[in-house]
């Protein structure tokens, strides 16, 4: 789950990492008596939970309240990669003398986190690994002893920070690992820390990304969640414990497991079909969730077939049937919709399917469902 | 011969008590694999699956009374971190964990702790593996499987077995099936399998099935290339999947062109893997590997 | 440094463990004040820091206000183990069904944590230990993953502990582990931890000792020394970073190191004679604290003569020269002194004391010192 | 040959910069031991001890351009765990900590981390370690030692020199003076520096001495029964101490009845070890046993 930049800015000020405070503005009107309060130039940023928008001109300077109304304006009726933008986070202007990156996440490979810095803060980092990775500097944490001090003194130095900022740069990065650790995040980055004109170190900018599987011990993280962000299907989705991801395509998939979903919507792309969604029901789905997943499929309507893929393990058979038959008896719909369970129970889901009477094509091979799904949505 | 799990297993089931772990138990047990106990702290005294297993209120207790030997765990998330390293103290060399959702930090120290004291861990968020007519252990299915020649390691669980039941419908029976678990952090990665199934005398081919996200694919490329003679045929997850959306579980998350289909598969091709473009080709590649 | 039962019961309080809480009175009055807004009956309980209150009539029940008013008279005018007896605790009376052990401290060859569950407590847990060990059940914790919630179930059931309390005796144990933990105690303890006979645990005292050189850290937990239970030389030695203890003999000792110091006090014994102290001035002493420590052995009226036994190693023989010359500048002791330096500067150590005029004895040996230093005493 | 140090060190010393790390760091090159690098956090690129030492910022770099295989650290309590790590993840195999006043609980996780990297610490709070004629790591002073065949452990520091002040004034000369340092939790304690002078075929007696506290000796005792056939010879601080306070340094407290200088010697004798009264004796027993 991301959290946006105000969100993220208040969880380092409690690590006691310097960020330059500001408050969220929904109106030009607030962004305006804000500017008066805080005091001009401020800066007016887009709060959207993707990156970009910088590029996209969603963070702007303001000389005066009214140009802060005007760009306030301006920003809030941007889309940013498609996300309306909602807030603006209105903050004092920062006379910047230079620009580092400090970031932390989690080295898959090695299991440890690894905190990561770099002289060049400010832009994508991402390209910058790309382009030229030896100006990140990178050191792996080993999660019993912690983040050293010695490990943040080796990367202040290699990217050539200043020596009399060295421990001032060491309290921000045990700040940062401390959030990392503490909010079960599985990334916390400052894009830029900069060093000011008057030779202070400053956070200017802010994103935590926290770990979905941690959320259930942090319930004041979790009611950070933005729901304004999602679509209303997205949020059905997450409701309902699915993993969901809505596409362009004409074909609803629903799919026990993430892998073998995406299996499935290469194999109908590869058949010529282009899938409407990303769906997997997890891991020992009841009823219903799969109940739940097939009304957020019918929900859409560019969606002209559904595609139903089941390998059974811990997920049962049965469980899926009832719960298909369950919305088709209160829903009836008019599409075709063709059904490949196996594994556990599978003998006893296809039986309730065929109990139920409704019309649902079956298959036995993933690619022969595939090609039926694609012929389905092209006729029908 | 095979690799992890045989004949010599003797499984203590925690978190027996529970739905899923019951169901998958008396699966287990069906299958013909010696459950020997099971544990659910405070249900210690008590028989789970109709009688065939003593129930435990610790690890230890259960080891200590019958010798178990590994472990698989259908512990919700929350308490799975400590159940595995109660197994982990309790002297057991292998754990499986079939948990899904547990915090990434949480993982990391278990495994920091599970390298220090030398124990092996499968998964978690994985279907568990199974050796064919000798040893079940976890979720997956197994009427899908037949003994055979070939090794089949995988980060998905429902996708493996899509492809295992190809290989069986098709003939081609397997020495072990390895489900190494779809999230970041786990305790035992592709490299790690792949170096057990060439050093197993029995395993002839490998399949391997990846998926998008993170490098371990790429390392696996590595692997093959320099240490691997034996020939590997490979399945790699979401080719069309978008840039930047998060597929499903943990591991399957394209972010800043890293991580993507298209690279993994390059780098499997250039270690002389032939990479199948569905998972129903993959049986007839295997075929043609094994002469 | 040891906490009373209020002050560890206040800590215990804040990570979640159940105490019977009570409120400290210094007078009778005060004491018959709180009995009556607690209501009774009440225990009374002295808070002295050291062991031993209970058999030394130190733990009284109250019925009524008027009687806890005369124990608290009674309480407040003992001497326990010398320590005279200057607050006491009210608190309600409980119900108690059972009484149990639980503490944990440092197991030094297993280089952890270990914590310790006994069926019997309330009593003395070391005479337990003694008599019967098998009777105290122990987990060693790891300190990278910490307490598991394993070995809480296995103390809790192998104490034979109702497996309906199994589940609020791990929350109890975890709260004990993080205070000792995050405290940085080298003890802590709570007994009897009592199971009520509403069926509930509740720790009935309360004891934390603390790491005096994790003090540096917690300055709040500093702040808690008692130094009304301190001798004013216990005070000036701690205040000038001395390792004191006050003994019954007349030869005043000033050594560096714990081990040689007492090696000098088991020859001054050999010898005949008895050491009026043991002072470790530690290592690197400047002539600061060497000047404090020869004040401390000056101001005890029964010392009759002075042995000063420095073998330099990080502590140089010039500094602790100059210590006590500016000493005798000021004090000008009527007291026969002898001065063994050797190790790091003896020469010049040597050489400041000549110069100084004063006349000290001086040995090259221990032996040869310990032998004068007795027979000055002896003589004078 | 010696034990843990010899003439092959090339020693780091972290806190070089300091009052009490300079001055013994002159001692030390005065001795003739290699100190070739010192380390002092914002300070790399200085000169210490009159230029004889070049500081550097991280160990790292001093491991890099010295290639130092031992460290010695004279850093302050609250840094000196940060330090001894430090020390450890650069690679160097020994750490000599003469550092007093690490919280116990700082010790108890960077012990299980060195256990972890298989990394040897001597100390905290420790005098440090010298071979005669060979390497002097610490405060030890130099001239109260001679080269010989006595291996000598102890848990105090100035008691040690002045046993071994008398064993040289005897002529009696030592193999390696080991310091493990009086605090509750150490790097190294008695049966493993005992272990190592039973393997060394120079070391024909070892002096182990004690203090009043914790049970080191009395697993000392039971080790020197069952493994050592070198003759040792011991001293015991703290006989007249009266139980129940606490005595200098963390190692000597008497608590109910356990860790008196009593139990130890009687540990002891019953190993066959010869306990000296007072320290002076001691040069007297070993004679006898060397004959």
């Amino acid at each position: 789950m991301k959290l946006h930049e105000y969100q993220s800015q208040r969880i380092f000020a409690q690590y006691g990492i310097p960020v330059q405070e500001g408050e969220v503005a929904t109106t030009p009107q607030e962004a305006r008596a804000l500017a008066e309060q805080i005091g001009c130039p401020v800066v007016i940023k887009a709060q959207v939970l993707v990156g970009g928008r910088g590029k996209a001109g969603g963070i702007q300077w303001a000389q005066t309240p009214q140009e802060a109304e005007a760009i306030a304006a301006r920003i809030l009726s941007l889309q940013i990669k498609g996300l309306p933008v909602r807030k603006v986070l209105v903050t004092r202007a920062a006379d910047i003398r230079q620009e580092i990156y400090l970031g932390i996440g989690v080295d898959r490979a090695a299991a440890c986190p690894v905190m990561m810095a770099s002289a060049e803060g400010g832009v994508d980092i991402e390209e910058v690994a790309r382009t030229s990775p030896e100006a990140i500097r990178k050191v792996r944490v080993d999660p019993f002893v912690g983040l050293r001090d010695y490990q943040t003194r080796y990367l202040a130095k290699s990217i050539g920070l200043s020596p009399s900022l060295h421990r001032d740069f060491g309290r921000i990065a045990q700040g940062l690992y401390r959030s990392f650790v503490e909010c079960d995040a599985s990334l916390a980055e400052i894009n830029p820390l900069v060093v000011t004109s008057a030779g202070t170190l400053l956070a200017l900018d802010a994103k935590i990304v926290l770990d979905d599987n941690g959320l259930f011990r942090h319930p004041d993280l979790a009611q950070l969640r933005d729901i304004d962000e999602e679509t209303p299907s997205e949020r059905a989705a997450r409701e309902a414990g699915l993993s969901f991801v809505q596409l362009d395509g004409h074909i609803g998939c629903m799919v026990n497991g993430a892998g073998l979903a995406m299996a499935t919507m290469d194999l109908i792309r590869h058949f010529g079909g282009m899938p409407a969604n990303f769906l997997d029901i997890g891991g020992g789905a009841r009823a219903e969730r799969v109940a739940a997943a097939l009304r957020l499929i019918l929900a859409d309507p560019r969606v002209k077939a559904i595609l139903i893929n089941i390998f059974g393990g811990i997920t049962r058979c049965d469980e899926v049937a009832r719960g298909i038959v369950s919305v088709l008896d209160e829903v009836r719909p008019d599409l075709p919709i063709v059904a490949r369970l196996v594994g556990t129970n599978e003998a006893e889901g296809r039986a309730i399917l065929e109990r139920s009477g409704y019309r649902i094509l079956t298959a036995t091979t993933l690619a022969e469902a595939a090609q039926k799904a694609v012929a389905a949505a092209q006729s029908s | 011969m095979a690799i992890l799990v045989d004949q010599t297993i003797r499984l203590v089931v925690q978190g027996v008590t529970g739905r899923e772990g019951e169901f998958h138990t008396r699966q287990t047990l069906d299958y013909g694999t010696p459950v020997v106990a099971g544990v659910t702290p405070g249900k210690g005294g008590q028989f789970a699956c109709e009688g065939r297993v003593p129930v435990f209120d610790t690890v230890q207790e259960a080891v200590a009374a019958t010798g178990a030997n590994t472990s698989v765990m259908y512990v919700p998330a929350p308490f799975a971190p400590d159940a595995i390293i109660e197994a982990a103290d309790a002297g057991l060399g292998l754990i499986v964990c079939i948990t899904e959702g547990i915090p990434v930090h949480e993982m990391i120290r278990v495994k920091a702790y599970l390298d220090l004291k030398g124990v092996r861990l499968i998964g978690p968020n994985s279907p568990g593996l199974l050796t064919p007519g000798q040893a079940k252990v976890g979720i997956m299915p197994g009427h899908i499987t037949m003994p055979g020649p070939v090794g089949v390691v995988s980060r998905s669980g429902t996708l493996t077995y899509e492809i295992v039941s190809a290989l069986t419908a098709r003939g081609i029976g397997q020495t072990t099936c390895v489900g190494i678990g779809g999230d970041p952090i786990i305790g035992t990665r592709f490299v790690e399998v792949l170096a057990l199934f060439e050093a197993d005398p029995e395993t002839q081919a490998v399949v391997l099935i990846g998926e998008i996200g993170g490098n371990d694919e790429e390392a696996a490329a590595r692997f093959i290339a320099e240490r691997m003679t034996k020939p590997v045929v490979a399945f790699i997850a979401g080719r069309t999947a978008p840039p930047g959306k998060r597929m499903g579980h943990a591991g399957a998350i394209i972010e800043g062109g890293t991580g993507t289909a298209a690279e993994k598969i390059a780098a499997l091709e250039a270690a002389g893997v032939r990479v199948a473009e569905h998972p129903e080709q993959i049986a007839r590649l295997v075929e043609e590997e094994l002469g």
